[in-house]
């Protein structure tokens, strides 16, 4: 498994009394987004509220059981089989039973539901491979092995949504979570009221209202004029907290290292294909200058290792940064330089991210022009398209499938394009391997290539500072764990 | 006195000797209107500035400084830092550099484009000028932001992507306020006269109607570099404006608009440094109309 | 009993960088209960500004600077502003220039006669509603019923100006004061209205203020005349007084200035104001007296004005033609919507020879302006021929539009405008206006340029130093003159001149008249004269064409049309003129050279239909003097009214 | 009259058809592929082509327009890509919202802008005109958002009078609405002003200048009465045209304000379908921008009859 450590600050976390009304500000992905969780538009806010997954994420980092209290894998790591909880039932009071978590599978690997999740999911697991030998037994037939399978499961694609409900899950949200819908629309208001049936108890909330609201700085001078108690998956600037902070009203909390912000090198674009470019562009910039500039500070450098350091597998290796040295290779490249890079709005990180490598390469002798794209077009007609540019990730994937995902030669979001065989043998070898200790030093080998050799650059983790409403107590958040059991207000 | 017929009228003051006929008033008249000394003196400081900002600005205006991130006033940064650490001030003076000469470029071409085709339309009313009105009506009516969102979706950021912007979305207005001043000269009799010689359309128009419509020329120049000044700090907002690290005014606004609670200079210099731009412009626009003889602040459309 | 008004050391300046300029300077002047006084001068001399000082009005930017006015024994400039609304309401009222600007145009007549009849204002009171509709029937509108229901737009010129006159004796005024209550009308409306003032003034019995540079208005109208020059009154009297006697020499220079019908010929003109007057001296109340070096400057100009008059009728050295019209047509209707009334000008023909100058006269909108145009190539006919002789026998068509003449022709045929304002660029020097046609035909460059634009200036009576002047710069007469040297820069044969002087002061119109005919002299230029200004058109022009609605009604030699009996739209157009002259207070005799009209025949009118009834005849009473006239089918008596 | 109104309408006509040819033209030429946009950045290109295909987007432009043309004038017009419902019923509930805003920052607007105008005319050159000149001078030259910005800050957050933001979303019951309405329609209202106020001005000043107020003045009549009888309907006219144009700005135009305050109007409507490529939507937005800008000069032209009776009769005496 993998994650990162929840954390936070303020006077948020204290114990919360029961009942009460949460207001949550949350972004707007999309109009048409959706309560579906295998969609790739689902409404993220709603789901931990509303359903429940096989497994999901210790503050550790490691695998604790949800719908599923126990799994064990075949010694080949080919066969996965999960013991499902009892005497859970569903917001409409029908019975948890193995049917709807095989169903929910088989919903993520339905072509027609296009979910992200089916991409990562389908390399291993078809329809033929999932079993269901009892009510409460769950077993997944892998078409090639995988010791690192259930923190797959961990996704938020892969909430358990009810048997056969594709069709209407979208906007009835019918799951077992703590909170079942009143009342949903996309782009929209919505609300969800406490379940007192949920199997981890229930909620100290009696409902949650959530708003859609687009612009980050409304949502905070949402908070800020009392009208929502809490800015969800905002993560407020540096300027931007300290005015929360001082409100009377308002507090923030900090959730560590929520998100790896990072610039791909297109691997197979000029000139990126030398291996001498990309060396020196990691060479020459100075990674805690581009966390004060960019962040404020509020982060934890990443040495261009993607695996943050709160998950069990990462590798601590770095390696000193040299202006000098990139300088010499890049004239051994023959590149003078200047090179594009294309930021965004999309993210409020982003453009100060690309100016502040701007100017911290300077000393390396290399120029950068920094451009803005439109952000509606961002991630169609820049990202992986463009050479040099600037992305972002919420952490909380599990090594396996970060590494998999971002980094395996031909995968769907291989933003850098970046192939390396070996890298590629080292994540096979992972997936066969039983054994936790030595599957970790497959997986650190694998980390230092791509520090060494990939072809992105990863300067820092970014922390997540929420804002939220001095009232909110029992508040915790981590990877892509929201507690919705514990989280109320104060007395 | 020699011949009755031009013998000055008695009693007469000295005549003074007129030398240039058209600098002469308007010098006169910016020297007695104190708005359009007011509005001159504010451009020329402008444009001074952006001449002068790699002397006068204290600070390197793209260059970063983690150790001093977010400073408020004082300690040398007179107007404090922002979040890369760079001198609020120094960007504020820069900041002309970029806006300005794109607000004049983009007025011009914009305010050219439309000059020519409205007075074309006032000289041939008929096919031409119901072809053409109908056509600037059109895009009138189609809403300002949707033009906009589409050039810019299209053409991406920038400068030309901003004067082209700019021309698409307000010539057509200017079209019609020429046309409107236009066709209050074409009836006169020295176009007539123009007319009668046999000058060419072109003539007429550059001989004959423009020195007639050039105080509207002044207004609608400095609206449109006015709106373009807006437009730019607008697209910004929306995060089509200037590429950073540029120490443009809008992109500064929206950069540290987050900040106005905390550190207000970061928004609030490029804003008085834009507003006084705007300002200059049309108080200087409106004084050179008046002083061309003709208070016209009525042909706004 | 004391003076109704009494204006006493009255000076109204104006600020100016150098000090307070004089617009009035010491101004005395006295109006008795029930008299009528006239202000006459020179435009720009401060009449309006007296007049409405009257009323308690300065303009936006001028102030008083010393002296009194008192009406009634209030002193105005003193009053609170309520008193002085008392005032305008119940004693002292204007009647404006031009009544059509004058009146609200959003409000209806009866509002706003209501507003002057009633305070608090009750529009809607039937007395009230009465009232104003008696007032509109005392200035003998038809159908005032109606006319209270109407907004000024729905209202020719004359009408409105007579609602004007309603609106000043709505509140019974002891004095009314009249700024030039007819200039903006044609000059048949002008006698009803002056006809109908001095009717109401014996009705109602009170005292009147009129504001003039007509001459003959003033002689007609009032007892007694006080005149202006620069802000001062140089002298007063009674109005025959002045007129026939002037003391000052200026008021002589002026007189002698206007042209008369009774004395054809041209007058020398005032040379007219274009420097600004000079600024108070620090303590002084008044600008200075006339020192008695300029009054000997007037009194030569008198001297020279009548020495160098100029009778009419003694060029007669005409050479071959040179433009010919024949059965022009122009209608200026769309070609797809021509039913109703015919063509603005029909019918038209008419031949001018070198060094001749053709009048057109007729009633505004009867087409004058639309042949000259037409010569011009500015508008196309739709029927006729104009043809343009050359002095070598050949003959071009000037059927084509401007654009498609060859560049020789549009040299030959020049144009010069009605309005001295906008007959020059206000943004172009004189030298560029006189330049252009330079460069265009004669294709002049450099020193070559200057010499000859030298040469044009100095012809027309310009100085040197105007060269580099704006319009602005110039006076109304210079203005004028200028647009002449521009016609003729390119050495024209034909020149079209619409108007050129009725905009002016007659004290200015003088001297461009007379350059008009030194050029048809000099250069044997020949002119399409297109007036109003019967006096003026009978001292200059060599023949005259009468147009009604668009048709000849009656053409020939200037003395043979003015000299005996004409057509009855020519005869309304004489009967109309006033003459200055106390002696000869009314237009020629019209019995003085009789013709009888042969048997079985009247004389045509262009009916509103402009549909002719019977057979059209041109009667000829003296060689190449004709009257347009038809035959009688049935007993109608024939008309002489119009 | 009604030759003149019937003119204006068919050139109305005109002029919607026109402007709906060259948004459709516009909008094909936007870059970017609509199934991308729709599905998001974690969709697959088969997904991606599939939809193309359903949307129909792969027929020629101009067949899709006459297509889309033969709808309209029946009243359809076409589902919206982005999330298949009907356009007209999308577009309704964002209009709805814009016209709220719309008619409160209209009639605040016009209301201040009359006013404002009328006295710093009236006032010219002394202490009230030059305070009006100052300030609306600064109101047309500071950006919309700062204008936003600060009224969040004054009445929401420092005061807490108005709410600073709409939380409901864009099919918000009018209830939920109401207490947001306010704020963003005094920014528009601002702005709006800013520009109407200076044409006013010096409208006001060349009435009062003009023959007939003087004349009026003449007459005696008191300052009120020819204020408010002679020199207002003559003083307005004018200004109607650069109204008109600013009303109809306030139905597209305000995508910045709206983002300020997160009110979901049409700006939004437009921001959101621009970057989803949804065709349809944005071609009935323009529309209902051109209707709207058609609709205020007619509007605009009606009052003009209204004020001014020259435009009622033909002039010409009798
Ligand atoms: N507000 C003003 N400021 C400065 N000068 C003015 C102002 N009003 C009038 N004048 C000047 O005062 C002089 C007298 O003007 P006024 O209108 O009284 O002349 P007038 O005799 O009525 O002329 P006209 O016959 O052309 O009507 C003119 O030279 C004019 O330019
Ligand atoms: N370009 C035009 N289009 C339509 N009608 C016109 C045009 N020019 C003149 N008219 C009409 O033709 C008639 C004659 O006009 P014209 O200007 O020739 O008269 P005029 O005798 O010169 O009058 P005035 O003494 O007022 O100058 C008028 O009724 C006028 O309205
Ligand atoms: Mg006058
Ligand atoms: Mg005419």
């Amino acid at each position: 498994g993998g994650g990162s450590e929840g954390g936070s600050g303020g006077g948020a976390t204290g114990p919360a009394a029961s009942g009460g009304v949460l207001r949550a500000a949350r972004p707007l992905p999309s109009t048409s987004e959706s309560l579906d969780p295998a969609s790739s538009l689902c409404a993220y806010e709603y789901l931990g509220a509303l359903y429940n997954r096989l497994v999901k994420q210790a503050p550790d980092g490691t695998l604790a059981p949800d719908l599923a209290t126990e799994w064990t894998g075949s010694a080949d790591a080919k066969q996965w089989t999960f013991t499902l909880r009892d005497g859970v039932t569903f917001h409409d009071g029908k019975a948890f039973t193995s049917a709807d978590a095989a169903y929910t599978l088989n919903h993520i690997l339905d072509p027609a539901t296009d979910s992200p999740q089916a991409a990562v999911l389908s390399d291993f697991l078809d329809a033929a491979g999932i079993t269901t030998p009892d009510a409460t037994t769950l077993v997944l037939d892998l078409s090639q092995p995988n010791a690192e399978f259930p923190s797959l499961l961990v996704n938020y694609n892969c909430y358990v949504i009810q048997d056969n409900s594709a069709a209407t899950v979208g906007s009835k949200g019918v799951g077992t979570g703590p909170f079942k819908l009143e009342s949903f629309v996309p782009g929209g208001k919505g609300v969800v009221t406490a379940y007192a049936d949920h199997f981890g108890g229930a909620p100290k909330l009696d409902r949650i209202e959530f708003s859609a609201i687009a612009d980050t700085q409304a949502r905070v001078n949402a908070l800020l004029g009392g009208q929502v108690d809490i800015a969800m998956q905002t993560n407020l600037d540096v300027a931007t907290a300290k005015t929360v902070a001082a409100n009377p009203t308002t507090t923030t909390a900090v959730v560590k290292a929520a998100t790896w912000y990072v610039m791909p090198m297109l691997f197979t674009a000029a000139p990126f294909q030398d291996v001498n470019v990309r060396k020196a562009f990691k060479l020459a910039y100075d990674p805690t200058e581009l966390m004060a500039l960019a962040v404020g500070g509020q982060g934890t450098v990443a040495h261009d290792n993607p695996v943050p350091p709160t998950d069990p597998n990462w590798l601590d290796y770095s390696v000193e940064k040299d202006p000098e040295q990139a300088k010499s290779l890049l004239a051994k490249a023959g590149f003078s330089g200047p090179q594009a890079m294309f930021t965004s709005t999309v993210d409020p990180v982003l453009s100060p991210l690309a100016q502040a490598y701007q100017g911290s390469v300077k000393a390396a002798g290399l120029g950068i022009e920094v451009q803005t794209a439109a952000a509606d077009s961002y991630y169609t007609d820049v990202w992986m398209k463009q050479p040099f540019m600037t992305s972002y990730w919420y952490t909380g994937r599990p090594v396996d499938q970060l590494l998999n995902q971002i980094f395996r030669s031909g995968a769907s979001y291989n933003e850098s394009m970046w192939s390396n065989a070996q890298f590629d043998g080292l994540l096979d070898a992972a997936r066969a391997e039983m054994d936790d200790t030595k599957r970790r030093t497959l997986y650190q080998d694998a980390q230092k290539l791509v520090v060494d050799e990939g072809s992105t650059i990863s300067p820092f983790f970014a922390d997540r500072v929420t804002g939220l409403s001095r009232k909110v107590a029992g508040y915790s958040e981590y990877g892509f764990e929201f507690d919705y059991v514990n989280i109320g207000l104060s007395a | 006195m020699s011949s009755p017929l031009d013998a000055p009228v008695l009693p007469t003051a000295p005549a003074a000797p007129v030398r240039s006929p058209v600098l002469g008033p308007v010098v006169r008249g910016v020297l007695r209107s104190p708005q359009t000394l007011l509005g001159l003196t504010l451009v020329v400081v402008h444009v001074v500035l952006a001449l002068l900002a790699p002397l006068v600005a204290p600070f390197d205006p793209v260059t970063n400084d983690a150790t001093s991130i977010l400073l408020g006033p004082g300690d040398g940064h007179l107007l404090g830092t922002d979040q890369l650490g760079r001198d609020i001030l120094s960007r504020v003076l820069y900041g002309g550099r970029y806006s300005l000469p794109l607000a004049v470029v983009a007025a011009v071409v914009t305010v050219g484009i439309g000059t020519v085709l409205g007075c074309l339309a006032a000289c041939h009313r008929g096919a031409f000028d119901e072809i053409l009105m109908r056509i600037v009506d059109a895009v009138l009516s189609v809403p300002s932001i949707l033009a906009l969102l589409v050039v810019v979706s299209m053409f991406g950021a920038g400068g030309p992507v901003i004067v082209l912007a700019a021309v698409v979305i307000y010539s057509p207005a200017v079209v019609r306020v020429l046309r409107a001043a236009a066709l209050q000269v074409v009836p006169l009799d020295y176009v007539t006269a123009a007319r009668a010689r046999g000058e060419g359309t072109f003539a007429v128009i550059r001989r004959e109607i423009l020195p007639n419509v050039v105080d509207v020329v002044f207004v609608e120049l400095a609206m449109r570099a006015s709106f373009v000044l807006l437009l730019v700090s607008s697209l910004s907002f929306l995060g089509f404006g200037a590429n950073p690290p540029t120490p443009d005014w809008g992109l500064m606004v929206s950069e540290n608009r987050t900040l106005l609670a905390v550190l207000p200079w970061g928004t609030v210099g490029p804003i008085v440094a834009l507003a006084t731009l705007i300002i200059g412009f049309n108080l200087t626009a409106d004084g050179l109309a008046k002083i061309r003889g003709v208070d016209r602040t009525l042909v706004g459309v | 009993m004391s003076a109704l008004v009494e204006v006493s050391g009255f000076t109204v300046t104006h600020a100016s960088a150098a000090g307070p300029v004089p617009i009035l300077s010491a101004v005395d002047l006295t109006v008795a209960a029930g008299e009528s006084v006239a202000v006459i001068g020179e435009s720009g001399s401060g009449k309006s500004t007296l007049a409405l000082a009257l009323a308690g009005f300065l303009r936006p930017g001028l102030r008083v600077h010393s002296g009194s006015v008192r009406v009634g024994g209030t002193d105005v400039f003193a009053a609170t502003d309520a008193e002085r609304r008392r005032l305008r309401r119940n004693r002292i009222s204007v009647v404006p220039q031009n009544a059509g600007a004058a009146l609200t145009p959003t409000l209806r007549i009866g509002a706003q006669l209501a507003e002057a009849l009633s305070d608090p204002v009750r529009p809607r009171d039937p007395k009230v509603r009465s009232e104003a509709v008696r007032l509109l029937g005392q200035v003998r509108l038809p159908r005032p019923e109606e006319i209270v229901d109407r907004y000024p737009h729905e209202l020719s010129g004359g009408q409105q100006q007579r609602v004007g006159i309603a609106l000043a004796l709505a509140g019974r005024p002891d004095l009314v004061i009249l700024d030039e209550p007819t200039t903006g009308l044609d000059v048949v409306t002008q006698a009803a209205i002056l006809d109908l003032l001095a009717q109401l003034r014996s009705e109602l019995g009170f005292a009147s203020l009129l504001v003039s540079h007509d001459l003959g208005v003033v002689a007609a109208t009032t007892d007694r005349t006080s005149v202006l020059h620069q802000g001062r009154v140089l002298e007063s009297g009674p109005t025959e007084e002045v007129l026939r006697t002037p003391a000052h020499p200026y008021t002589r220079a002026l007189l002698s200035a206007i042209p008369r019908l009774h004395r054809p010929g041209l007058p020398v003109g005032l040379p007219g104001a274009v420097e600004a007057p000079a600024a108070l001296a620090p303590g002084a109340d008044a600008a200075p007296a006339m020192t008695v070096g300029e009054l000997a400057d007037y009194d030569a100009l008198a001297e020279e004005s009548r020495a160098g008059f100029r009778p009419a009728g003694t060029f007669t050295e005409f050479g071959a033609t040179v433009l010919e019209v024949e059965d022009l047509e122009i209608d200026h209707r769309p070609r797809t919507r021509r039913h109703g009334t015919g063509p603005t000008v029909a019918g038209v023909s008419f031949r001018i020879r070198q060094g001749e100058i053709v009048a057109l006269v007729g009633e505004s909108g009867s087409g004058k302006s639309s042949i000259a145009s037409a010569v011009a190539g500015l508008v196309p006919p739709s029927a006729g021929r104009i043809t343009m002789h050359a002095s070598d026998g050949t003959s071009e068509d000037l059927l084509v539009g401007v654009r498609r003449r060859s560049r020789g022709l549009r040299r030959r045929v020049q144009m010069v405008f009605q309005n001295a304002d906008t007959t020059l660029n206000p943004r172009r020097t004189v030298a560029d206006a006189v330049d252009r046609p330079l460069r265009l035909f004669g294709a002049l460059r450099g020193a070559a340029l200057r010499q000859e634009r030298q040469r044009l200036l100095t012809g027309v009576g310009l100085r040197a130093g105007l060269a580099d002047r704006l319009p602005g710069q110039l006076s109304g007469g210079q203005r004028q003159r200028v647009g002449i040297a521009r016609a003729l820069a390119p050495d024209p044969e034909l020149v079209l001149a619409d108007e050129v002087v009725s905009a002016l002061d007659v004290s200015v119109q003088a001297s461009v008249l007379r350059l008009v005919d030194d050029t048809r002299r000099d250069q044997r230029l020949a002119y399409l004269f297109i007036g109003h200004d019967l006096a003026v058109v009978r001292g200059l022009a060599d023949r005259v064409i009468v147009l009604d609605k668009g048709r000849v009604v009656e053409d020939g030699p200037v003395e043979a049309v003015f000299g005996g009996r004409n057509h009855p739209v020519t005869a309304a157009l004489l009967a109309a003129v006033l003459e200055p002259d106390p002696d000869h207070a009314g237009p020629s005799d019209p019995e003085a050279v009789t013709f009888t009209l042969p048997e079985g025949l009247e004389f045509a009118v262009i009916g509103d239909d402009r549909v002719d009834h019977g057979e059209e005849v041109w009667v000829e009473p003296a060689p190449g003097h004709r009257l347009r006239c038809r035959r009688v089918e049935a007993r109608r008596p024939s008309t002489t009214t119009v | 009259m009604t030759r003149f109104l019937l003119r204006r309408l068919g050139l109305g006509v005109l002029t919607i058809l026109l402007a709906s040819v060259l948004v459709f033209a516009a909008l094909q030429a936007l870059p970017g592929d609509v199934a991308g946009q729709i599905l998001g950045r974690f969709s697959s290109p088969e997904a991606r082509a599939a939809l193309t295909a359903t949307l129909n987007l792969d027929q020629p432009p101009v067949q899709r327009y006459l297509s889309w043309l033969g709808g309209a004038v029946q009243g359809d017009f076409g589902t919206s890509l982005a999330d298949g419902r009907p356009v007209v019923d999308v577009v309704w509930t964002y209009l709805r919202n814009s016209l709220l805003i719309a008619a409160v920052g209209a009639v605040l607007g016009i209301a201040l802008a009359f006013l404002l105008g009328i006295v710093a005319g009236t006032f010219r050159e002394k202490l009230p005109d030059n305070v009006i000149s100052v300030v609306s001078l600064v109101g047309m030259s500071v950006p919309e958002y700062t204008v936003a910005t600060l009224l969040v800050l004054l009445l929401s957050v420092s005061i807490p009078l108005f709410p600073a933001v709409v939380t409901a979303g864009p099919t918000a019951s009018l209830s939920e609405l109401l207490p947001a309405v306010w704020l963003p329609g005094f920014a528009l209202a601002v702005v709006m002003a800013a520009y109407v106020v200076r044409i006013t001005r010096s409208s006001v000043i060349d009435v009062l200048a003009s023959d007939f107020a003087v004349h009026a003045r003449l007459r005696g009549l008191s300052t009120p009465r020819i204020l408010v009888h002679h020199v207002l309907p003559s003083a307005i006219l004018p200004t109607l045209n650069v109204v008109a144009v600013n009303m109809a700005w306030l139905f597209g135009g305000v995508v910045v304000v709206e983002a300020v305050f997160n009110y979901p109007g049409l700006g939004t409507l437009v921001l959101q379908s621009v970057s989803n490529r949804d065709l349809p939507v944005l071609q009935l937005v323009a529309i209902i921008g051109a209707v709207a800008y058609v609709l205020c000069n007619l509007l605009a032209d009606l009052g003009a009859l209204a004020l001014n009776p020259r435009l009622r009769t033909p002039a010409g005496g009798h």
